[in-house]
């Protein structure tokens, strides 16, 4: 059941790669079919799933490498099933969106489902050594998309991503392999490493590797340095997808492998990872403030928005946790949509200059519901109720303000900062007048509008209905950190917020 | 696309002019507009899709001015009776008294068509039309007589304006507005009390008589312009503006006057013994307040008295079609998209096809006939710079080396205005100005 | 007196900026205009306007006066507006009408002299003779017992 | 029983106008074209049109019978429940139908006022937006909804203010706008945030019932209310957050209408609701009132060295919300409700005449206007009502809620009433410069034509002028006004004479023409310190904006040279040769991934090898 999720978005990659060869809209159409069975499947999973049950369900669990502790497990949780379903979505939604004129389609697809199916099964993955594997695959397709189909700067961008995640799999096999070598484990399954009782300071180191690896794909500053120009240099599809989906990983990782397997350790460490959070946070904020590229501007925002994540995560509170998660589903969904409106007008405009656009508001010569998208897009992503971006984090603020109240506030302050850039780039691109000089763009096309559109629907009736956002993972998250706090750490808070304990800030 | 055209006379120099390529046209005979086919084809077009609405303003100014009046709840003005639809235009028709068009008198087949069916081509009892703003924008209209009215006594035309402060005028009016308030004890005894407040209203529809008076004029003369067109007797930018002269002048003397209905009763409020006249109360004062004037479009600039956007002086005033800027049509705060939708149900074939093979085809048809728009009433402004040359100077086949230097300075003078930023006398010298 | 003018064009007068008309001064006016061959429309325009009787008043006046071939190059039409616009027609022909006896001489020495109609009619003699800015193309009629 | 049934449904009200907006989006760009927008702003005034007659209709049902309260289950997820709650009572039924009569009121002004624009679609829609939003928070019994609502409406700012987009100080105005909410705003989102710890609840009668007997140290309770304040000073524009208001001012009239009247009172009602939680310290009432009656001396002061029509009145309003932020101070809940409804009805006034004005006179500049009196009497005497139905003129409402605020802290903060005394004095002078700049003297050039406007704007106006005329007498029938016996009639005297010094100053000096104008006080400095509403953007760009533009600068600095440069420079060391990273050339790049690919294949080939030969 699962492994379809995997081999079949592959064997669809294979067989547009060697069949023979089709005009681009046939190929993309064929694309577009593999990646909707997919995302139909991944719903049909959604559907079996049951959302009361904390633990793994449909497990798969094939012997393969009995000597190396390898085996082919897959299983799904509360954690990894909306990220799974928003990966399929959102690669059915890139593809949608990829042009109709992209070179050589036989390459192009096949690695975008390839991309896919890897990150799928680093989801599904519960074996250590085979979630590193599909870790590591996945860079493959995503380097050469880069590399291939990225605009100026795309070799440079496409190595440093390359080097960068390349470092990032490789602290994570250090970890990995650390742990079973320390625990004295044959296998790398992950049922048997968690419970681990090594010792703290052990805990800690290994647990750091982790932070680190996953630091560098999620990314947490000061790891980040790939991410704009990666981003940037990304076409809008690969874009989407590196910021929507593959990021996804990095937040996952760190709450499966690091908060799963060293609970203790990341207790300690809880303080200093919200605070790292929060700098995250502030610091892509402020960084973005300085773009003039509205691309690079997004990018910046996807920094700190995963900053919160991290914050959810350290408060170790039930609510957080599913805050987080939400906050990776919604973060994800908006960063595609923005993704997709900037291509569209840089695409419709021929530029990404602040400085240059303007007034694409207007309602005949410019891109009005584009730019109407935009505005709700950013909205969404500076955290305006009614979005969903709302309602992530402001479980993880309410999740996390009795633990760390003073980190909590100065997030407030992030989603603060987030709206001065975003105003800054509404102002620039959507308000104001159109110069007369460039007001000849093309048509929008109902193609350019209907990712959006769907993204959008998405966005607003997640914010309006979140429960259909937060039930996903409330049973497998309330069941994480039950099982941490019966563990007996006191920093541990339980419930959300305890209504008489005594809050920090008091005194 | 355009030739040098060097100037008519060896006699004079070159003009160092910025404009000085339009002022040798202008000295050649010629247009402010450059003589294409492309241009031709455009500005007729848009005349034509221009006067059928224009068939319903001056229609229903006349209406307003002449029969609505002092409603004060006037929420029916827009509906106009049949008499009106039928009254004979003094400019067409068999009965006219000089016929400028040769179709009816009456209003226009393809107005009253869409006034029937709307573009919902339906037909639907008037209001639903209305209400669901399937209709001529005649808001547009009442804004331009507006800007003739705030404008007026600044401008320095004529003496329309200031016939209306004259102690005559004033007996005038009141005899009228106390014959239609006959029998309303509350209107008289706010009349009573605020006299002021109403003989200002009975001189806002003195301007909408002057303006609909003005435009019956017009609508005629556009009609007979695509005619001939259409058959082939009109086939450059410079005919089509000698037209529009020899119209100005045939029309000049015109008696623009002011009455009203009350009953079956006529109250001359401006009557025609005054002896003012088309040209010089209605038509150079329109020109100067809605082709170079009006006032700056809420949507485009800030009206904060701080920002001082606004000039102080009604002179400064440049906001008028020969210098908007029509990109923003179709947004908040742009007045001209009235009128652009207003032509936008009557554009004809041919104009239609030229948009659809344009920037974004039938989606910007709205911006794409606004430049139009304004290129024919650069045309129009021609025909009125050359007509004014015509009255105050020299011919331009004068053998006088002088008269034609003097003439040279007059066009120089015109084309002054348009040396600011905003004007689009550059632009639409570009066929690529859509 | 009567003067002939090369064109003419019936806008009133009080602007700054104006109409043109010829001209030629004469005396016993609507009688010299009725011998004359090229005076044929302005006389039925005088007639028009009712003006004939001021005319014959006791003058003296001094009429530039625009002929036939003036007229002729107005646009088709305009006369008829006019006729229709009694008032303004009358105020057009009156301010072609000066009171007074002047000769050439005497109105290039005065540069300007002022119409019955109330507006001024600036006369240029630098080159040839223009009054306003249509030149004079005809002699002087005068009437015998006026002049 | 109608009336029983719509009671019921209460929740209803903010519905209509939300239809009214599904409605409008047909005619957004590229939808219906060939004919115009207008009827998106019938079908909006329509739905107000419901929502106000589903007020009227339902008030007798409520009037004098205990608040009740309907709960509707929002989310619920890992303990935490947000259960929307809202209360349906006199009071809050009162609200929405003011709220609902002035945005009807606006809109037929709109219907006139934006005759010439194209924007209807998006314009009657936010005004729905608005009505929408305030129409839910006076009924929402939670201070967790007050604050998704308060930012959506801070939303709804941005895009209102910006509704002539292409207009640069409209685009600027509307982020001004947008982010000194936005500020206040998350302070009030800390607040919350803090808050629920405490007590447990976000919904308001709880909270006060928590406050009535909560033993909370001082301090804390402070710093909570401070962060609780905020977000009503931003919206109600207090000191220092009130730039916005005088940005704000460059949106259409008809949305004025809705902003200053009821908008901006949104903050306030937030901050009446909360006043029992605020009340746990005595600092923070303190401090409200300090912000109040700096805001509202600041306010007329400013007011009366403004120029332009709008800005004048826009500084009354953000006086009035700081008389309304004392009165909640010191704890005088039915005088700030009460000051809320007097001066939205008055205001709403107040600017619709001035509207009629500037739509055919063009100026906004009060130095170019005058002389209209005579021409322009509907709006003329709309001004007066207003004028009168704003300061303490007897026996308008603004007397009534002054006269209560005044009554009510006499005994206990004596100081307040001098206080109140200068604020109206210096309103009501404030108010009759505006009137004699515009309406008295000789014309000018800009107003040597203008005749009064067509009945869509008069009419809206005159009856509006009946509502401020007969607000006592509704006061009166609902028992709220004080009877003769009770009356405080020294206070009285002493508002009455203090609203005669003002008009009479006033009108000696703008309506007389004795003395010649503009008026050059002898201390220019202090008259540019209050016409530049006391240099605030020049503060504001000189410390925030340039501190915030200064740090996103050098961080941007370190980004792209210490991190990434460090970056690039490990990866120089360790990994590469410097010119592969630095310049990219994909011929090395893809022989990295071929590497990478390769040793892959190897080790699955390698691992998978035993497990394919284990098959066979």
């Amino acid at each position: 059941m699962l492994s379809t999720l995997i081999w079949f978005p592959i064997a669809g990659a294979l067989a547009i790669g060697f069949l023979p060869s089709l005009p681009v809209q046939r190929t993309k159409l064929l694309a577009l079919v593999v990646s909707g069975i997919t995302l139909v499947w991944a719903l049909w999973v959604t559907a079996q799933f049951d959302f009361t049950n904390p633990a793994l369900q449909f497990q798969e669990n094939l012997p393969w490498l009995d000597a190396l502790g390898l085996d082919y497990q897959l299983g799904i949780d509360g954690l990894s099933l909306p990220l799974l379903v928003l990966g399929n979505f959102l690669t059915w939604i890139a593809i949608y969106s990829s042009s109709e004129t992209t070179d050589r389609p036989r390459l192009f697809y096949p690695l975008v489902l390839f991309a896919s199916g890897a990150v799928t099964g680093a989801f599904l993955a519960q074996n250590l050594l085979l979630f590193f594997l599909f870790y590591e695959i996945e860079l493959v397709p995503f380097y050469l998309l880069i590399s291939v189909w990225g605009g100026e700067k795309r070799s440079y961008a496409a190595i440093k991503f390359l080097l960068y995640t390349a470092l990032s799999g490789a602290l994570i096999l250090i970890a990995f392999l650390g742990l079973v070598w320390l625990t004295g484990a044959t296998h790398f399954g992950y049922d048997t490493l968690v419970g681990q009782t090594l010792p703290m300071g052990t805990q800690i180191i290994l647990l750091g590797l982790l932070l680190v690896g996953f630091g560098i794909k999620i990314p947490l500053v000061p790891l980040h340095t790939w991410l704009p120009d990666t981003y940037v240099a990304a076409s809008t599809p690969v874009a989407m997808l590196l910021g929507g989906v593959l990021a996804k990983l990095g937040t996952y990782g760190i709450f499966r492998f690091g908060l799963g397997l060293f609970p203790e350790a990341w207790a300690n460490l809880a303080p200093a990872l919200a605070t790292w959070g929060t700098v995250s946070v502030l610091y892509g904020a402020i960084v973005a403030i300085a773009q003039k590229d509205i691309k690079r501007m997004v990018a910046y925002s996807s920094i700190g928005h995963m900053g919160y994540v991290l914050l959810g995560g350290a408060a170790m509170t039930s609510l957080s946790l599913v805050g987080s998660v939400s906050q990776m589903v919604a973060h994800g969904l908006i960063l595609a949509l923005l993704f997709h409106l900037v291509g569209v007008v840089e695409t419709k405009v021929g530029t990404r200059e602040l400085d240059v656009l303007n007034g694409l508001m207007n309602p005949i010569r410019g891109l009005p519901l584009i730019s109407a998208l935009l505005v709700l897009g950013s909205m969404a992503s500076a955290g305006i109720p009614g979005l969903v971006g709302f309602v992530a984090e402001f479980l993880i603020f309410q999740g996390s303000y009795a633990v760390f109240p003073l980190q909590t506030l100065l997030c407030v302050v992030g989603t603060g900062l987030t709206a001065v850039y975003f105003v800054i780039l509404l102002n620039r691109t959507c308000f104001g007048k159109l110069d007369n000089a460039i007001a000849y763009f093309p048509k929008v096309e109902w193609r350019d509008r209907v990712p959006a559109l769907i993204l959008m629907a998405l966005i607003v009736f997640l914010g309006v209905q979140p429960n259909w956002l937060v039930h996903w993972s409330e049973s497998t998250a309330t069941h994480l950190i039950a099982a941490i706090s019966t563990a007996g750490d006191p920093l541990v808070a339980t419930t959300a917020v305890p209504p008489q304990s005594p809050p920090t800030i008091s005194h | 696309m355009t030739q040098t055209i060097s100037p008519p006379s060896q006699t004079l120099p070159p003009s160092t002019h910025e404009f000085a390529e339009i002022i040798h046209r202008l000295e050649a005979g010629g247009s402010m507009l450059p003589d294409t086919p492309e241009n031709l084809m455009q500005i007729i077009g848009i005349y034509k899709a221009y006067a059928v609405p224009m068939d319903f303003y001056w229609r229903d100014l006349l209406y307003i001015a002449e029969r609505v009046f002092l409603n004060p709840l006037p929420a029916f003005k827009y509906f106009l009776p049949q008499e009106y639809l039928d009254l004979p235009n003094h400019y067409a028709g068999d009965g006219a008294d000089l016929r400028v068009w040769r179709g009816r008198a009456t209003a226009h087949p393809e107005l009253l068509e869409f006034m029937e069916k709307g573009e919902m081509n339906r037909r639907m009892p008037k209001l639903l039309h209305h209400l669901w703003h399937d209709r001529i924008n005649m808001e547009f209209a009442e804004e331009c007589m507006r800007s003739m009215l705030w404008h007026g006594r600044d401008m320095g035309w004529g003496k329309f304006d200031a016939y209306l402060d004259s102690e005559e005028y004033k007996t005038n009016a009141d005899r009228a507005i106390r014959a239609y308030f006959k029998g309303n004890p509350a209107m008289l005894g706010l009349y009573a009390l605020f006299p002021e407040m109403f003989l200002e209203q009975v001189r806002e529809m003195s301007y909408y008589s002057n303006l609909g008076l003005f435009w019956e004029v017009m609508a005629p003369v556009f009609f007979e312009m695509s005619d001939r067109y259409d058959e082939g007797s009109m086939t450059t930018v410079p005919e089509a503006m000698d037209f529009l002269v020899n119209g100005i002048f045939a029309i000049a003397g015109r008696p623009i006057y002011h009455h009203v209905y009350v009953g079956d009763e006529c109250y001359e409020i401006i009557p025609k013994s005054k002896g003012f006249t088309w040209l010089y109360e209605a038509a150079l004062p329109y020109v100067e307040a809605v082709f170079y004037r009006t006032s700056p479009f809420r949507g485009t600039k800030s009206y904060n008295a701080q920002a001082k956007q606004v000039p102080d002086d009604q002179k400064d005033f440049h906001y008028g079609i020969l210098y908007a800027d029509v990109f923003p049509v179709g947004t908040a705060g742009i007045p001209p998209t009235l009128l652009m939708q207003d032509m936008l149900h009557f554009l004809p074939p041919y104009l239609v096809d030229y948009y659809k093979q344009r920037c974004r085809g039938e989606d910007d048809m709205l911006i794409q006939l606004g430049i139009t728009f304004q290129r024919s009433m650069y045309n129009v402004t021609s025909a009125v710079i050359q007509a004014l040359r015509t009255a105050l100077l020299y011919p331009l086949d004068d053998p006088n080396p002088r008269h034609l230097m003097a003439n040279r300075r007059f066009f120089e003078a015109q084309l002054d205005r348009f040396k600011r930023p905003e004007a689009r006398l550059r632009d639409v010298q570009r066929q690529e100005y859509r | 007196m009567i003067v002939g003018a090369r064109h003419a064009v019936p806008l009133p007068a009080n602007y700054s900026i104006q109409p043109t008309l010829n001209h030629t001064p004469m005396p016993d006016i609507v009688d010299i205009a009725v011998g004359a061959d090229n005076f044929k429309t302005l006389v039925t325009a005088v007639q028009a306007a009712g003006l004939v009787e001021t005319l014959k008043s006791p003058g003296p006046f001094t009429v530039f006066a625009p002929t036939d071939e003036a007229f002729a190059k107005l646009p088709a039409g305009t006369i008829q507006t006019l006729v229709q616009n009694i008032p303004q027609l009358t105020r057009i022909l009156t301010y072609h009408v000066v009171a007074g006896k002047l000769t050439q001489a005497e109105l290039a020495k005065l540069g300007v002299v002022t119409s019955i109609e109330g507006s001024p009619i600036p006369i240029d003699t630098t080159e040839g003779f223009e009054v306003k800015n249509a030149t004079v193309v005809a002699a002087e009629y005068r009437s015998g017992q006026l002049a | 029983m109608v009336a029983q049934f719509l009671a019921q449904s209460f929740w209803l009200v903010p519905i209509y106008p939300l239809i009214g907006v599904s409605f409008s989006l047909l005619w957004s760009p590229g939808m219906i074209r060939r004919t115009g927008p207008r009827p998106a702003g019938y079908v909006n005034l329509l739905m107000t049109f419901f929502s106000l007659l589903h007020g009227l209709i339902a008030f007798p049902a409520v009037w004098q019978q205990p608040a009740n309260y309907i709960e509707i289950p929002w989310l619920q997820v890992a303990g935490l429940d947000l259960t929307l709650s809202l209360e349906i009572s006199a009071l809050t039924v009162g609200a929405t139908t003011l709220i609902t009569g002035l945005n009807f009121l606006a809109q037929i002004y709109a219907i006139g006022y934006l005759e010439m624009d194209w924007g209807w679609s998006r314009f009657f829609s936010l005004l729905a937006l608005f009505e929408a939003g305030m129409c839910a928070l006076v009924i929402c019994n939670s201070l967790f909804f007050s604050y998704i609502l308060l930012e959506i409406l801070t939303l709804g700012t941005y895009l209102l203010i910006g509704f002539w987009l292409n207009q640069s100080l409209v685009v600027t105005g509307a982020r001004d706008a947008f982010l000194t909410k936005r500020v206040g705003d998350l302070f009030l989102l800390m607040g919350v945030l803090a808050l629920y710890p405490l007590a447990g609840t976000w919904n308001f009668n709880e909270l006060a019932a928590w406050a009535a007997t909560a033993e909370v140290s001082p301090t804390v309770m402070t710093l909570i209310g401070l962060a609780l304040i905020a977000g009503p000073m931003g919206k109600c524009a207090q000191f220092p957050l009130h730039l916005w208001l005088d940005e704000a001012m460059e949106g259409p009239i008809p949305s004025t209408i809705l902003r200053n009247s009821v908008v901006v009172a949104v903050g306030a009602w937030v901050l009446v609701k909360l006043e029992p939680v605020l009340a746990l310290s005595s600092v923070l009432l303190n401090v409200i009132i300090a912000v109040g009656a700096a805001t509202a001396i600041g306010g007329t002061l400013i007011s009366i060295a403004q120029i332009d029509v709008k800005r004048s009145l826009s500084y009354l309003v953000s006086a009035y919300m700081g008389l309304i932020f004392i009165a909640v101070g010191t704890q005088q809940l039915e005088a700030a409700l009460l000051l809320i409804l007097t001066h939205a009805v008055s205001q709403g006034l107040l600017i619709m005449g001035t509207g009629s004005i500037i739509l055919n006179n063009i100026t906004q500049d009060l130095t170019q206007l005058g002389g209209l009196w005579g021409r322009r009497p509907i709006s003329g005497l709309s001004y007066l009502v207003g004028l009168a139905g704003l300061i303490a003129l007897p026996p308008l409402g603004g007397f009534w809620a002054l006269l209560k605020l005044a009554d009510g802290v006499w005994v206990s903060h004596p100081w307040v009433v001098a206080i109140l005394l200068l604020v109206n004095t210096l309103a009501a002078f404030s108010t009759v410069r505006e009137f004699g700049l515009i309406f008295a003297g000789s014309p000018k050039q800009m107003t040597v034509r203008s005749p009064e406007n067509f009945w869509l704007i008069t009419l809206p106006m005159t009856v509006l002028v009946g509502v401020n005329l007969h607000l006592p007498l509704i006061l009166q029938s609902l028992s709220l006004l004080p009877s003769w016996a009770t009356l405080n009639k020294d206070m009285a005297l002493l508002l009455f004479w203090s609203s005669v010094a003002g008009c009479s100053i006033g009108a000696i000096v703008y309506v007389g023409q004795s003395i010649p104008k503009p008026i050059q006080l002898p201390w220019k400095k202090i008259q540019e310190f209050f016409a530049y509403d006391l240099y605030t953007p020049n503060l504001y760009r000189s410390s925030i904006v340039f501190s915030i533009d200064w740090l996103s600068r050098l961080t941007d600095w370190f980004d792209r040279y210490i991190v990434d440069g460090v970056v690039n420079l490990v990866g120089v060391a360790f990994l590469v040769g410097g010119e592969t990273l630095k310049y990219g050339n994909s011929g090395q790049g893809q022989f990295y991934v071929l590497t990478i690919a390769l040793g892959l294949a190897a080790m699955t080939i390698w691992m998978s090898w035993s497990f394919i030969t284990h098959l066979f």
